[in-house]
């Protein structure tokens, strides 16, 4: 059987086997050994970019499946045991790993609901305490609380970070969708022909904000893609001059596609 | 204190203090008011809140602490403020560590490697460095191996009021798990003895 | 969009954007609504703020930007909270700002206050009072400001040996967002260079 298999799809072996013992339908408490550790050895040899120290895991967990697999292929001849021996070989093989499957199938469960519990709280959001310094004289500001840890200050940090999630865009992310590249190429059609027709490139820059001049850049490289202007320079280093080629491209432009 | 302007002195500083939060307790110290007069006014606060539809934010107990905070309906508006808002969701085997930390705390990295067969270094160390867990000691013995538990950041970050809100484990479902599994153990030694008959 | 709906969403809005505020103009983009609807709905809101006696905030316009605030008259309430000392608010900007510090040191005030989002000369002024953080030199290019780092008293407080010793941040943390609009500038103005030579 070849199907892909990720790595990270897997949160190691124990997951690996969860997972094959749910796609087989295999009963937890009566492994089939056979099965799964050739199913097992299938599946590690599909995870191709195994990383070192992750290997060495599935690796050891492929030889505990070998070894729980040959113990009770073990034939059991009749009074060859000593009654001690007999209590060691009463245990089945499998029962170790039985248990660490269900151990650990708790805990992925949990990791579960706490997936949902992350999901729920990721709707609800918060403000910054307000800045209240200016009310206070300085003595009082750093007036930490004796069990103040380096722990806490991680903790102050991922405020910030949460905040700062939720500060940076509105400048960025709403100037972007107030321009577009088609808006702007209007705009700089409009200044040429306030200017009749020849401006200094500078000059189509009057903005502040970064998109903005990158929108207007990427609007003029447009226009001249599309022929309806063309820059000059007479000399190195002097000013750009753009040139409005056509006389009423409005018609044109208003058929782009943004 | 008219219970009216209790709650509009209980929003003013909910307000002030944000994300920091506040406890009842302190509520009381600083309205010079009774716990229960207090904890009415927090609770009647949240009823209007939840009652009304022009209300956008509402009251709720994180970590111990009250806050206001946007009821959940807003987040798809919200969300439009957001960059990449879930960029940030810890990975499937971060969240294993924090399960085993956040129920069998304090635990050391290698209790948690031998529940789970895989090193945990890495998912630890953000965990960490995302401030949900922290060391809370040390175990016994040679090595005196970190002990780590969950933080008050763990309990904000999945909006638990304290951490026995947590979920109960499926012990249940386990102790079933054991009697099965006794039963197997029953008919596997019947089968063994009646091989040795 | 009926009107209650709108003005929960203002509301939740304006609570989230904090001292920042947020202008008639961006509501309508981010709620997809006419202008004359969001200043109905605002001034709406600011009615039932101003006439309801159990709301201690209230909304204000202050040159277009509109943000809610406390209500004047919360403020000997407010202001008792400045006073007493089991309130966390005030460490809690400090440790803010000295985690930045720590973690990202050396570090100019102005870069302190981007992170945050808001001033924070008086933080920086008493934790370098109480010997916490220092002067350890001067940024390069005009103004050459500031720049600061932990001392050995930071070290002290926190009980570390060396700075190496604080847990690791996950590395995308506070990293500088405007990287890709700075790469972009500097490959503008290149190929800027380029054509005129």
């Amino acid at each position: 059987m070849s199907y892909e298999v990720k790595l990270d799809a897997f949160s190691g072996p124990l997951d690996l086997l969860l997972h094959l013992i749910h796609r087989l339908e295999i009963d937890i408490y009566d492994i089939p050994m056979a099965e799964l550790t050739a199913q097992y050895i299938d599946h590690i040899h599909a995870m191709k970019v195994l990383e070192l120290n992750e290997a060495s895991e599935y690796l050891v967990m492929a030889a505990t499946l070998l070894a729980i697999k040959s113990r009770m292929l073990l034939p059991i001849h009749e009074g060859e045991m000593e009654e001690a021996e007999f209590e060691v070989e009463m245990e089945d093989p499998r029962e170790e790993l039985v248990n660490k499957l269900i151990e650990y199938k708790k805990y992925k469960e949990a990791a579960i609901e706490l997936k949902e519990l992350e999901s729920d709280r990721s709707l609800v959001f918060t403000r910054p305490p307000s800045d209240l310094s200016s009310m206070v004289p300085d003595t009082q500001l750093a007036l930490f609380d004796a069990s103040v840890n380096v722990f806490d200050m991680i903790g102050a940090l991922q405020k910030i970070l949460r905040r700062k999630n939720l500060r940076k865009p509105l400048s960025t992310r709403v100037a972007r969708q107030e321009i577009s590249v088609k808006d702007q190429m209007f705009a700089v059609v409009d200044s040429l022909k306030v200017n009749g027709g020849k401006t200094a490139f500078s000059k189509l820059f009057p903005y502040e904000d970064k998109t903005t001049i990158i929108v207007t850049f990427l609007s003029i490289l447009e226009l001249m893609k599309r022929q309806v202007v063309s820059v000059e320079q007479q000399n190195n280093f002097e000013e750009l001059y753009v040139i409005l080629d056509k006389e009423a491209p409005e018609d044109e432009l208003r058929t782009i596609d943004e | 204190m008219n219970s009216e302007l209790l709650m509009s002195k209980i929003e003013a500083l909910l307000f002030v203090m944000g994300d920091e939060g506040i406890t009842a307790k302190q509520l009381t110290q600083l309205l010079d008011a009774e716990l229960m007069e207090v904890e009415a006014a927090l609770s009647e606060l949240k009823t209007n809140y939840e009652q009304s539809n022009i209300r956008g934010i509402t009251l709720k107990n994180l970590a111990g602490t009250y806050q206001l905070t946007t009821k959940p309906t807003m987040a798809e508006t919200i969300k439009k403020l957001v960059e990449n808002p879930t960029s940030n969701v810890l990975s499937a085997a971060s969240l294993e560590v924090l399960a085993i930390i956040a129920y069998k705390q304090p635990i050391t990295r290698v209790e948690i490697e031998d529940l789970r067969g895989v090193k945990s270094d890495r998912p630890i160390q953000t965990l960490v460095s995302r401030g949900l867990i922290q060391e809370v000691g040390r175990a016994e013995g040679t090595g005196r191996a970190i002990l780590y538990g969950t933080t008050k950041e763990f309990l904000n970050y999945f909006g638990l009021q304290t951490i026995e809100e947590l979920p109960p484990l499926p012990e249940e479902a386990l102790k079933d798990d054991e009697q099965e599994t006794d039963l197997f153990m029953t008919k596997f030694q019947e089968a063994f003895s009646s091989d040795e008959n």
